[in-house]
């Protein structure tokens, strides 16, 4: 299998070429940015001595090439510099919204990974039945409807009958009266089911309609007739042979949107108030807190690159071919 | 970010006042005990409890270095001692200073503070802590502590001559040290004099919440502080006056009020400090929650370009034209559809807050297209086939706004505004930009107000009316003004209401400084929101302000009911 | 002793324009114990229909009449039904092109196991060591069998495949096109190959092909078809030496031979399309030797020899 | 024409078909669900381009209370302006459109053009440009898109470049792709034989050859592209001067429609949004699948073959 690592050390290198691209490239978009950090300041004592001193402080009296130099050491060190508002590392910043983000990306994946493999697959399988017309209209809908629209109108119908919350993470003040784990948890995933359910149903969609395609594909394929040939009942030809085939394809598009979700999650985070990674990068843009924007927009995008690199690896773990 | 701004304009009020010198009397102490009585509250009081506050503003950081939200100088205010405060009537009395005597020459103002006080780590709160803070503040001023600078601008050094005696020295007689130094709030000289680092620099990046809760000196100290979640203060019990009824206070930040409101609801929440005009009336008919209308603090202006050197449209600078712009307002209208009904139209810069110095000679302009419409004929201003006026210098009545992000309601002033001026022959472009770069476009370039138009923004109403009058002076150009206007007149006018002690002579400077400006125009004040909270009725004794951020909440009298 | 007998097997095509196609119309084939025979014909005549129909395969579109006895009873009558039970325990097949045969994601060897599993067969190591054996007796190192089927030549899948065949040791085996697709040498060894197992193993083989030189080389006997029909069948020499049919005798010349230099000529024209009746001989049209009656009737079935049988009116001579 | 065309233009390349619009025709008729979809599209670009003409009420014109409810006067309500939502939704289908062909025009053009140069010269070139597109392809868009948008301002004409900005780079490795195989045809290679410039074989070859599936996948863009448009103006980084359905939601958000419980201001502006993001996918699809389709039988079906009883057998004669 020696061809096999070269594969994976071509992605893993392809991947650390479009990481260090994409540090580079951060640099510069938020040099284009309008103003530096003290060019807003407005105070009494903001005289242009002093906003000279910050910019020393800053490093931001130095040669762009200095600077860039500067930037990417420290960006390697993990230094993201300290926000504009609070004064505190980025990165702290940064970490406890994607803490609260994160369980919520996870289980509206699932919720849509469940929910689109089941229909994607029952519609190839009873292909031009309601089952299927049904899947693909149903499908097709769900991948229509702007975000933020489904979001309200999951709290304008739903959080009233199932009598769940519409914003935050957590209600604060079950820690604070020391309730105990258990209903922190329960009390966590409350807070977490309309909008897991929000990305649930927008991504169900898609994949739906992306299982079905490839299901068909797959079931087209010789291999099932010969699969049916050797008397396999039809469940197994489809988890055994056509799903797994079939998966190759879904994989991919799931670690992908998985990738893009995390800076997708604005539209939703702002609805339900939830203090996440989107909720964080909307109020660094209104703030032009321009450390924060810059670290949340370069982990953002080395995420989805990581996440590319680990569908590149699955795909590696799941079919054998590629080996070049 | 309308409490962003407010933030701003309270560190910078104070400063500017400070610039203008003042009297030698000597002000008597308020008594320091200011417990309101409670009054005609009748439900049984419970004691304890934790009151949980939504609100729609969010505190950016617990750092009186770092912050400027007012919703961080509302969780200051609770936490940390101040040797004066505002009451329930805004009158200037003593908190944890019990009394205070002004030198002869007006440079030396001692204070007798408590010796009672604790910080919540239990260590007692002397002078030595205020005069630390103050001398730290001074060292460091131009640098990591300008945010603290301005309110003890002018003074050149702290005492404590013992634990119960402050002494601020000031290099020339300054009126309103009183409000300032209601803004100041005393840290904890053990917790902060570690951390000050090379040159100040630790100051900025000192987490008050390090220590796993801040240390606090009010009537509460930060316990969690979560920037966009919940931060829960709770009662400091080394407190130096009367303790409040709760045992805590949370406090959750919501991005959207429906968010905010569902929670009130569903029981999650007691009390927010923002109820949607658009759902307030639906709301004050709700058995459970009481519906509390107060005073303003915020106001509709639209500002329009003042320079003189203004490049293009120019016919902006007639006073004519602005004259017909202001008669084409319909404040009724946007009281109306914008706030639904809960405000009042204006005509000046003051909201009810600052009464008396709130000029109620100047008429509200009636709505009269007709007249409107008249004066620009009359001008000269002829229409052009599509109908859009001309200037002579052939600058078509084709404006762009400026509109900044995020104030309520704005997109639909700005609507009603479009619709209205149509009608003049005008046409209006919005330019929407967050409030920095649209306070930026104001400025292009360069702080030189020669691209913008107009703009519509909303305007913090203060108590003091000093702050409000300074940001149209001309050395504000480049600084606070939204206008680039200038006119020394009301600039002298300015200074000398600031030494001007006695208190109806001020009110009649500061009253033609409004007639100067409803002559000038550079801006159209359209409507001030009243503002509107709601709690649930298992609560008693909030009295009307209690929300506003501008005086301490009174907890002594804010209790859960039987 | 006959395994497998055809009787009249007809199946039809629903076409999405409401047409109906007549893909195999009808006809009677048996297989003796042990014996290879081939089953010829351009693509379009309907031998690969033929032998789905055989195992049951055909989609949900087609329909089916006549009847398939194995061993004396009628697996057809139940559709899927009673032939699922039989599906490569009895009759087992090798597809063309045994590169698409193949799951690509999974193990050879785990392949050739799971129609044993299916079946009831043979579990966990008894059923690898029988994989391993089956995978020797196709010239296929046992432990190969953990391999992909990427990892295989074309050659080495083809022999994979029909170890797979031989899983449930089947009493028929189906062979469509077994070595299309693959160079001449590996093909020798394939068909090799065949004819050892049926020998070893006593199985019944239907080989299908295009290819009736080949057929010649490997099967005793040998059925032509042509437009859904059996057009001659006999023992392979017969129909070598004395084809009856003009059909057969062009087949043998449209294919390069082996043993003599001839020419190769081919077929003008093409087999016609079944989803619309056809009136008299369908190959009249491409007949070199055609006459009248052939535009007005399908020809009837003549004996030139026992067991050699054609449809021709016109009696070829040798 | 010069002398030199005529030998150059291969017979199989210029198909004339008869009319386009015949050929739409045939094409929605083969697609019922393209058909659907077309019919959805015309209705609203019907409205987009004609509704100020029959909308019942101003775009903003106070004609009651706010949030008024659902009545006969006003079939869908009044929104937080008390302004008819009706009508709202009539303005708004313009600039919902507008925003939507132009933004996936943008796409089109930026990205068919890298696609294009990318595969029609490839070695270097073809490189560069894909290494550009790949790093375009991780980046993170709706958190560029309000980076962007809150440097440059909020404006129409932003937003549309902003859209093709985030869109381009699918359009350009699907194009490339295709025109890789364009590229190695007879005629183009003849053609280069022969002399032609570039830009002459690129114009009259390769584009005729893969403007279906531009225009295809256009299609599907405008879906993106409304989607975005709204997901901006919901951030509030819309254009603030006119009104658009992305707009209107974010409007009944911002003034609490959803609390007040005024369905009607926050529901039929969604829908419309829903209704035509699928009817330019259903159209989209359709369109995708006929250029390349799919004729796989599936070999697994809950349905088997079925027996029916033997024909009447002919005597043989």
């Amino acid at each position: 299998m020696r061809a096999g690592w070269s594969y994976v050390g071509r992605r893993a290198l392809f991947a650390l070429i479009t990481i260090f691209i994409a540090i580079s490239l951060n640099f510069v978009l938020f040099r284009l940015a309008p103003g530096d950090r003290t060019s807003a300041l407005r105070c009494q004592g903001c005289t242009q001595e002093f906003k000279q001193q910050l910019r020393a402080d800053f490093g931001l009296d130095k040669s762009v090439p200095e600077q860039y130099v500067i930037y990417l050491n420290q960006t390697v060190r993990g230094d993201f510099g300290r926000s504009f508002v609070t004064e505190q590392p980025v990165i702290s910043e940064l970490w406890q919204p994607i803490k609260n983000t994160l369980p919520m990306i996870l289980l509206g994946t699932i919720i849509s990974i469940m929910l689109g493999i089941t229909t994607g697959v029952i519609a190839a399988w009873r292909r031009n039945t309601l089952a299927d017309k049904g899947t693909v209209w149903g499908g097709l809908l769900f991948y229509s409807l702007p975000t933020q629209w489904l979001a309200l109108m999951l709290i304008l119908y739903l959080a009233g009958p199932l009598n769940l919350p519409t914003s935050d993470i957590a209600d604060p003040y079950l820690a604070y009266s020391n309730a105990g784990a258990w209903a922190e948890f329960v009390d966590r995933l409350k807070h977490m089911i309309l909008p897991a359910a929000t990305i649930g149903l927008v991504l169900f969609g898609e994949y739906t309609l992306i299982v079905r395609s490839s299901m068909l594909e797959a079931l087209g394929e010789d291999y099932i007739l010969t699969a049916r040939a050797k008397g396999l009942s039809n469940w197994e030809i489809i988890t055994q042979h056509a799903l797994r085939n079939s998966m190759l394809p879904i994989v991919t598009l799931v670690f992908l949107s998985l990738g893009f979700i995390f800076g997708g999650t604005i539209l939703i985070e702002t609805v339900f108030n939830y203090p996440g990674i989107g909720l964080q990068i909307y109020e660094s843009v209104g703030n032009r807190d321009y450390p924060v924007l810059q670290g949340a927009f370069l982990l953002l995008t080395v995420v989805i690159i990581l996440m590319n690199f680990l569908a590149d690896l699955l795909y590696f773990k799941l079919d054998p071919r590629v080996t070049e | 970010m309308r409490k962003r701004l407010l933030g701003i304009i309270l560190f910078g009020a104070v400063a500017l006042l400070a610039a203008c010198g003042g009297g030698e009397s000597t002000t008597p102490g308020g008594g320091g005990d200011n417990a309101a009585t409670g009054g005609a509250e009748t439900a049984a009081i419970k004691e304890g409890g934790i009151f949980r506050l939504g609100t729609t503003s969010n505190p950016d950081s617990i750092n009186p270095f770092v912050g400027f939200s007012a919703l961080s100088y509302i969780l200051w205010t609770e936490t940390y001692p101040t040797l004066v405060q505002y009451d329930t009537d805004y009158k200037i009395v003593g908190d944890w200073a019990d009394s205070w005597t002004t030198s002869s020459d007006g440079k030396v103002w001692t204070f007798k503070v408590k010796a009672n006080g604790k910080w919540s780590d239990g260590k007692p709160i002397t002078a030595a802590d205020a005069a630390f803070t103050g001398n730290l503040v001074l060292k460091y001023g131009e640098g990591p502590a300008a945010m603290m600078a301005p309110f003890i601008a002018h003074s050149t050094k702290f005492e404590a001559p013992d634990a119960t005696t402050l002494v601020i020295t000031y290099d020339e007689p300054v009126a309103n040290v009183l409000p300032q130094l209601q803004q100041f709030f005393i840290l904890p000289q053990h917790v902060v004099e570690p951390i000050i680092g090379d040159k100040g620099k630790g100051l900025k990046q000192w987490d008050p919440m390090s220590g796993g809760a801040q240390v606090g000196g009010g009537a509460f100290y930060v316990k969690t502080f979560e920037k966009k979640g919940t931060t829960i203060i709770e009662k400091n019990p080394g407190y130096y006056t009367t303790p409040p009824h709760v045992d805590a206070i949370g406090l959750t930040v919501y991005q959207n009020a429906d968010a905010m409101l569902a929670a009130l609801k569903g029981g999650q929440l007691d009390s927010v400090d923002t109820m949607p005009p658009t759902l307030a009336k639906q709301w004050s008919t709700d058995p459970n929650f009481t519906l509390q209308v107060g005073s303003s603090s915020f106001i509709y202006d639209i500002p329009i370009n003042s320079n003189q050197k203004k490049t293009d449209h120019r016919e902006l600078l007639d006073l004519k034209v602005r004259n017909a712009l202001d008669l084409a307002v319909d404040r009724n209208q946007i009281i109306e559809t914008v706030l639904n009904g809960y405000g009042t139209p204006v005509a000046t810069m003051f909201t009810d807050l600052s009464s008396p110095y709130n000029n109620t000679d100047i008429p509200i302009p009636p709505y009269d297209i007709a007249a409107a419409n008249k004066i620009l004929d009359d001008a000269g201003y002829a229409r052009g086939a599509d109908g859009i006026r001309v200037g002579p210098d052939g600058s078509k009545f084709d404006w762009e706004v400026i509109v900044p992000e995020n104030v309520e309601g704005i997109d639909r002033l700005f609507e009603i505004l479009k619709t209205s001026w149509a009608e003049l022959g005008i046409n209006i472009t919005a330019k929407k930009l967050d409030s920095t770069a649209a306070f930026e476009a104001i400025g292009a370039p360069d702080w030189k107000y020669l691209d913008f138009d107009l703009a519509i923004w909303d305007w913090v109403g203060y108590i003091d009316p000093d702050f409000m009058l300074s940001v149209l002076l001309c050395n504000q150009l480049g600084g606070w003004s939204d206008t680039g206007y200038c006119n020394p007149e009301y600039d002298k006018l300015y200074d000398e209401q600031g030494i001007t002690l006695d208190a109806e002579k001020r009110k009649a400077i500061v009253w033609e400084m409004q007639d100067i400006q409803s002559r000038d125009l550079p801006y159209l004040w359209v409507a001030q929101k009243q503002s509107i909270s709601a709690y649930s009725k298992n609560w008693g004794g909030l009295t009307e302000p209690f929300l506003l951020g501008m005086s301490k909440i009174p907890w002594d009298t804010i209790h859960q009911t039987g | 002793m006959t395994v497998l007998a055809i009787e009249d097997l007809h199946v039809w095509f629903e076409l999405p324009d409401g047409k109906e196609l007549h893909a195999v119309q009808g006809i009677d084939l048996s297989l003796e114990r042990g014996e290879r025979l081939g089953l010829v014909g351009e693509s379009g005549c309907g031998k690969t229909t033929a032998i789905l129909a055989m195992m049951g395969l055909l989609p949900p579109t087609a329909s089916a009449a006549g009847r398939i006895l194995l061993d004396g009873e009628d697996i057809l009558a139940g559709g899927d039904n009673t032939m699922r039970a039989h599906r490569w325990t009895d009759i087992a097949m090798v597809f063309q092109g045994a590169m698409n045969a193949f799951d690509p994601v999974k193990t050879i060897g785990s392949q050739i196991r799971e129609p044993m599993q299916a079946a009831g067969l043979a579990k966990g190591k008894a059923a690898r060591a029988r994989t391993g054996e089956l995978l020797e007796l196709v010239g296929i190192a046992a432990e190969r069998q953990d391999r992909y089927p990427h990892e295989f030549s074309g050659g080495m899948r083809q022999r994979a495949a029909i170890a797979m065949a031989l899983a449930c040791e089947p009493k028929v085996l189906l062979a469509d096109e077994p070595t299309t697709a693959l160079d001449v040498m590996v093909q020798a060894q394939i068909l090799e190959l065949l004819i050892r197992l049926t020998d070893e193993l006593g199985l019944a083989m239907i080989m299908v092909t295009h290819d009736l030189p080949l057929v010649s080389q490997v099967c005793q006997r040998a059925a032509v078809m042509y437009a859904g029909r059996i057009s001659e069948i006999g023992t392979t020499s017969e129909l070598y030496h004395h084809p009856q049919h003009p059909y057969t005798r062009m087949l043998f010349r449209a294919t390069p031979d082996l043993l003599a230099e001839r020419d190769v000529i081919s077929i003008p024209g093409s087999p016609p399309r079944l989803d619309q009746e056809i009136i008299g001989c369908p190959f009249r049209p491409r007949c070199d030797a055609a006459i009248d009656t052939c535009a007005i009737a399908y020809p009837p079935t003549r004996t030139a020899e026992p067991g050699h049988l054609s449809a021709c009116f016109v009696e070829e001579s040798a | 024409m010069s002398l030199i065309d005529a030998p150059m233009t291969p017979l199989n390349e210029v198909r004339k078909s008869p009319s386009r619009l015949r050929s739409l025709l045939s094409f929605l008729r083969k697609h019922p669900q393209a058909a659907i979809g077309f019919v959805i599209l015309m209705f609203f670009v019907f409205v987009a381009i004609f509704g100020p003409y029959f909308a019942p009420y101003g775009e903003r014109e106070q004609v009651g209370p706010i949030f008024g409810t659902p009545s006969s006067a006003h079939p869908l309500g009044l929104d937080d302006g008390g302004i008819d939502m009706l009508s709202l939704l009539i303005y708004g289908a313009r600039v919902t459109l507008i925003v939507g062909f132009a933004g996936a025009v943008v796409a089109m053009v930026v990205g068919g053009a890298i696609g294009i140069i990318s595969g029609y010269f490839g070695g270097k070139t073809d490189n560069a440009l894909m290494r550009t597109t790949d790093y375009f392809l991780v980046l993170p868009d709706l958190v560029l898109m309000i980076v962007v948008a809150s440097i440059w301002g909020r404006s129409l004409r932003n937003i549309i470049i902003i859209i093709g900005l985030i869109y381009w780079t699918f359009m350009a490795r699907l194009i490339r792709s295709q025109v890789k195989v364009v590229r190695e045809r007879a005629y183009v290679k003849r053609a280069q034989a022969l002399g032609a410039t570039h830009t002459r074989i690129i114009f009259k070859h390769v584009i005729p050859q893969i403007a279906p599936l531009l225009l295809a996948q256009t299609v599907l863009m405008v879906a993106l592209a409304i989607f975005l448009e709204t997901a901006i103006s919901f951030l509030g980084l819309g254009d603030p001067s006119v009104t658009s359905w992305g707009k209107m939601i974010e409007t009944a958000f911002s003034r609490s429609a959803i609390s007040y419980g005024a369905w009607w201001a926050i529901a039929p502006p969604g829908i419309a949004v829903a209704l035509v993001i699928m009817a330019f996918n259903m159209v989209g699809t359709a369109a995708e699948d006929s250029l390349n389709p799919r004729l796989k039988v599936s070999h697994l079906s809950r349905r088997h073959f079925r027996l029916r009883p033997l024909p009447d057998k002919e005597a043989p004669k």
